[in-house]
């Protein structure tokens, strides 16, 4: 048997991390845990998360851990890791994880799957990134952010949101760094769709010299795809799809592949490049 | 506490302790990608299953394939795999590495296809017993195999032949009555019988009207089941002299031990792998003071427990 | 929110809205007892199902009776009751000052004794329709009547002539293919099924090592077989033309509303309402906003959904 | 349809009570809560109570709703009713409500059941009652012992307790009324049962005048009725059984009664006279 080296790899099991903080962000929550046994992760992977001990709530969900990604991580000063991870409640997990607070204990699993390559792994002629962002899905594009800028990668951050109330955390993930925003109320930036800005972007760019990153609602996520697709730039995208285990067990989170088939998307994903798959809205039923 | 012998086997198989994984609910391969060396250093379970294998390759099926129910979840995976010939060619050599006994869970719609299977699995040292996975329709007389108590005794005289390995049916609970396919498992042949398989369920989308589930419906696993699994382990293992391997729902070591009181002789872990990867280990390091609050000296004592 | 209608009917016999009790599950005489005047001034369904009558007095099973299970209860309740003669002569007087319609349920072990309870209950005008728990052992075959498609057919034949009153037959889920049963039911001259009963489950006393239950195993019910019961409705109302009355762990308008969409036309609260004594009348007022949620103008959308 | 008007009827349906007060005491834990709906509760009624919003705590249980005697009842300054409960932690029900704090909500429905006789009720001889309770028992009968103190009937208590372990809500329920105490394991009081003090009681006082009350473990109730029964001794006893609704839905709660079949204890109990019923160990497993 073989272990996949080129990724940080999660200590065997799940164990008890504590909360440090839980705030409010512009309709989402950012909660922080502090991890003292696994590894720093890599942008785009994840964690599978459980409130502990009253995981399940009235009704009896929620019952299977959430994949989560990290939003941003740092070192604690008394040792381990800080995770900070960005909510968008939309069920009983993610209500049930929102409401912890200060001193709650929570499951970790992970980190799981694999991380974004960087630019010009991509393409090799990338001169920068442009990261597409929408709704939650900038908690990984800030981290993608902060690793480029570390390395000294220049990149750009396209943020989308529906309105105010689903635009959490761009201030604290993003911090004084340049991003444009699109919301489609119009309530501040770009009146419209991400997707507008990416396309101005190729189109003033040398569309030869991009690589593009995104993560976000499923049909954000196929619009970038179609787009840098029918331009030829190489597009990464972080996707979502009903996980159990996050490593391997379940084979759940079956995303179709361009050449038939599915891939897994905890294990082979969550970080796909665009030509890999056939659509980033696989199981979402069909617009009639 | 006293030292509490957890030592066991099933179908002569030797094993350090009661705790098999369920088919399909622990890729030792993918794990040991994820998880490194410590995987094989701490592994979970006392026997590895695999899962399900087919003659041909099978993508599985589109999704979504999970939903999450009360206390419980629902799947439509379809087998997903490599077929026969990419099992035995790769993934084989690759479980061998495990230092426990290895059962391998096969497949077909036709008894052909199964003869194949077991003839070919069986033929390979690193396999240790096989287990027949038969909820798939019989492509003659298009009865589902395990729903019926003939067509499973059918199968079982059929593959009977071709090995001297242990042969274990997983029975399927969607049936009125499950000692009648126990019963027909037993007089075919086989050497135990695993239970439960998952429970046909499904779920609405909560945003559409339309089903959840790529396919439409799937099975439900989990704590939900358990009490289910456990009503029918109790009619199967009094119906049946051969060894029951139980499973539904079981979460810890409690649940595992009403199992074995209930007349499993040992059990095996699911979905609650899903939720914590050494879910295994947890359930075997907490049998000892299990058995021990019920007054049990060894695993043995509670195996021999005539349940009421 | 524009007003939604949630009129509807079942059988012919109209209703103010969809939301039945599983019988067995809302004991009226006793509510009023406990509760007084409110009872019947909010009452909490939209026609009363009751707990199932037989031919004699029966007293019920050995306790324990009841155990909580993940996300649900096994109960062992052993249809204690007045009998035939008593539920006549007293309970039924009491149960005609419910201002909604009534459907007495009935159980016997032979044709002969179904027919005299339908008879003697469908003569009474306090009775709007007749529910047959059919999960009882035929005493001439030996077969458990609803777990046979001959069976249930017969029987509904046998019956169909007594009464012009709608006959419903309760199907149990406890059998492979739940939409042959409903479609001898069909053939028979059934005017609708309601689905699904409990399954058969069992539960280990947390001390002993024995059954907990006083009678060893029981039938599960609540949100843990909600999935089952979804699955059961979706196929049974694609093969069925008669309605079907949907129930299994409905605890609130989501759930009541899944049923609809799923095939049901009405449903039913069981186990919740041992949790909340009014949620029958909490999923009708959740009702419109989780039809509106849907898209949906009336409850007759809802009805109207072929499920995926 | 006939409502039973000779007990405080309860509110119809279930309703959100804010617990105000949790403390520990001897093993056990009480926890307050004010009721602004339900009428004041007569002695051997019961509550059933569900902790919101989380009452399903890791692995699907508690679900159902546990039945639990109030153990004190007084107005509230600001409105409404504080009752009190006694709570012994055995399994997922109880320990989820001994987690509740101050400010938690909680869903009551009741008071349930019926209340215990008068004396003279029991025993036109009567001079007074005896009140027996073991463990968490202790509940009922000082609420039993409040109402005789306020009619200015003579009562006497003898109370039972496995260890000081099991011994909370002595000193809070019975303040600084007598008592007399039994230890099994001799840590305090009397060394034994506490039906060694009934005993002692009825031998040393004219048994024709005693009407006894007792709540506690099933094989004390059991004791209890019999050393009663063998003397013409009425006795009302508060059973338990395993209960899912309380007001007569579900038919679980049976017990066997003498003369054959079974009551509800939830309408036709929680306290019965000991001849009307066949046993009160019901359900527990025979002794080998
Ligand atoms: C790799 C990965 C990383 C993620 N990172 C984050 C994150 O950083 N922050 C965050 O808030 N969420 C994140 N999610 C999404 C999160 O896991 C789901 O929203 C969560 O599982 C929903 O659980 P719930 O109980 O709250 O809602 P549920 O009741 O389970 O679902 C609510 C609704 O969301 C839809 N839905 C649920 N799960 C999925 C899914 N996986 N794919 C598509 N639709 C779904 C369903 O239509 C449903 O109506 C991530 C998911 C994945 C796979
Ligand atoms: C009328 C009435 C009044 C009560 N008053 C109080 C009270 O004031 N304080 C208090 O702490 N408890 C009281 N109880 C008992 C309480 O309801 C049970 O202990 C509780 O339901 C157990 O729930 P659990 O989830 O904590 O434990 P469970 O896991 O449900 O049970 C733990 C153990 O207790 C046993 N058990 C559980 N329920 C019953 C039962 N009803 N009868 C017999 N054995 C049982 C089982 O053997 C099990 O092993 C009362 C019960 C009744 C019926
Ligand atoms: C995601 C998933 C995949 C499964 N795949 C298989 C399989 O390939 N073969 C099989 O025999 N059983 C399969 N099962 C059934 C399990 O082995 C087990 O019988 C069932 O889940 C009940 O146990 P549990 O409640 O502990 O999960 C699968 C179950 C799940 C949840
Ligand atoms: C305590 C209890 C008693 C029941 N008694 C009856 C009965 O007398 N007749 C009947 O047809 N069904 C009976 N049922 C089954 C219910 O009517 C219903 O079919 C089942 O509980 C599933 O619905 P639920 O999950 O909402 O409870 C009973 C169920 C319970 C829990
Ligand atoms: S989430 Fe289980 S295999 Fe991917
Ligand atoms: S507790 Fe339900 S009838 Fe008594």
């Amino acid at each position: 048997m073989a272990a996949d080296t080129e990724r940080p790899q999660a200590p065997f099991g799940r164990r008890l991390c504590e909360v440090v903080d839980s705030r409010p962000t512009g309709g989402y929550r950012i909660f922080t845990l502090v991890d003292g046994q696994g590894p720093a992760p890599a942008p785009g992977q994840f964690y599978m998360l459980a409130a502990a001990p009253d995981w399940a709530a009235e009704g009896g969900r929620p019952y299977l851990p959430r994949a989560i990604s990290h939003a941003r991580v740092s070192e604690n000063v008394s040792g381990g890791l800080r995770l900070d991870f960005l909510i968008h409640e939309v069920g009983p997990g993610t209500s049930r994880l929102a409401r912890m607070g200060s001193g709650d204990q929570c499951w970790v699993a992970g980190p799981f799957g694999g991380r974004f390559s960087l630019p010009r792994d991509l393409n090799p002629a990338a001169a920068g990134a442009i990261l597409v962002g929408g709704g939650i899905g900038i908690a990984p594009m800030a981290v993608l952010r902060h690793e480029l800028v570390d390395r000294g990668i220049p990149s750009r951050s396209l943020l989308g949101f529906r309105d105010q109330s689903h635009s959490g955390g761009v201030d604290e993930l993003f911090g004084c760094e340049e991003t444009r925003l699109a919301f489609e109320d119009g309530s501040s930036g770009h009146k419209g769709y991400v997707t507008d800005l990416l396309l101005q972007l190729l189109e003033g760019d040398d569309a030869g010299s991009a690589a593009v990153y995104t993560c976000g609602p499923p049909a954000m996520l196929e619009a970038v795809r179609q787009i840098c697709l029918q331009r030829s730039v190489p597009v990464e995208l972080a996707l979502e799809s009903p996980m159990a285990c996050g490593y391997g067990a379940c084979f759940g989170c079956a995303v179709p592949k361009a050449d038939g088939g599915y891939l897994r998307l905890c294990i082979d994903g969550p970080v796909v490049r665009g030509d890999r798959i056939a659509t980033a809205m696989a199981g979402e039923p069909a617009i009639d | 506490m006293t030292e509490i012998d957890l030592a066991t086997d099933i179908c002569g198989i030797k094993l350090t302790g009661p705790v098999l994984n369920g088919s399909g609910t622990f890729d030792a391969l993918a794990a040991s990608r994820v998880f490194g060396d410590a995987l094989l250093e701490d592994f979970p379970f006392d026997c590895y299953v695999s899962k399900t294998i087919t003659m041909n390759p099978r993508p599985g099926n589109p999704p979504y394939r999970l939903w999450e129910t009360p206390s419980g979840m629902i799947n439509s995976i379809g087998l997903p795999g490599p077929g026969l010939d990419g099992f035995l060619d790769r993934d084989l050599a690759l479980l061998s590495e495990l230092e426990v006994p290895l059962i391998v869970s096969v497949m077909a719609d036709s008894s052909e296809d199964f003869e194949v299977l077991v003839e070919r699995v069986a033929a390979r040292d690193e396999v240790d017993a096989i287990e027949l996975n038969v909820s798939c329709p019989n492509v003659h007389s298009g009865l589902i195999v395990g729903e019926q108590p003939s067509e499973t005794e059918a199968l079982l005289k059929a593959l009977r032949p071709i090995t001297a390995k242990p042969l274990i049916v997983k029975l399927t609970p969607n049936v009125a009555n499950p000692q009648e396919i126990a019963v027909g498992a037993e007089e075919g042949g086989a050497d135990a019988v695993s239970m439960i398989n998952t429970v046909k369920a499904a779920a609405v989308d909560p945003d559409s009207s339309r089903a959840w589930l790529g396919v439409g419906a799937g099975g439900l696993s989990g704590p939900a089941v358990r009490p289910i699994a456990l009503a029918q382990v109790r009619v199967v293992s009094a119906a049946i002299s051969i060894p029951v391997i139980g499973m539904g729902g079981i979460t810890d070591s409690e649940s595992a031990l009403e199992f074995i009181l209930a007349g499993a002789r040992v059990i095996a872990v699911g979905t609650e792998n899903f939720r914590d990867p050494r879910a295994g280990s947890e359930v075997t390091a907490g049998l000892p003071a299990a058995l021990t609050r019920r007054g049990f000296g060894s695993l043995a004592e509670a195996q021999s427990v005539t349940f009421g």
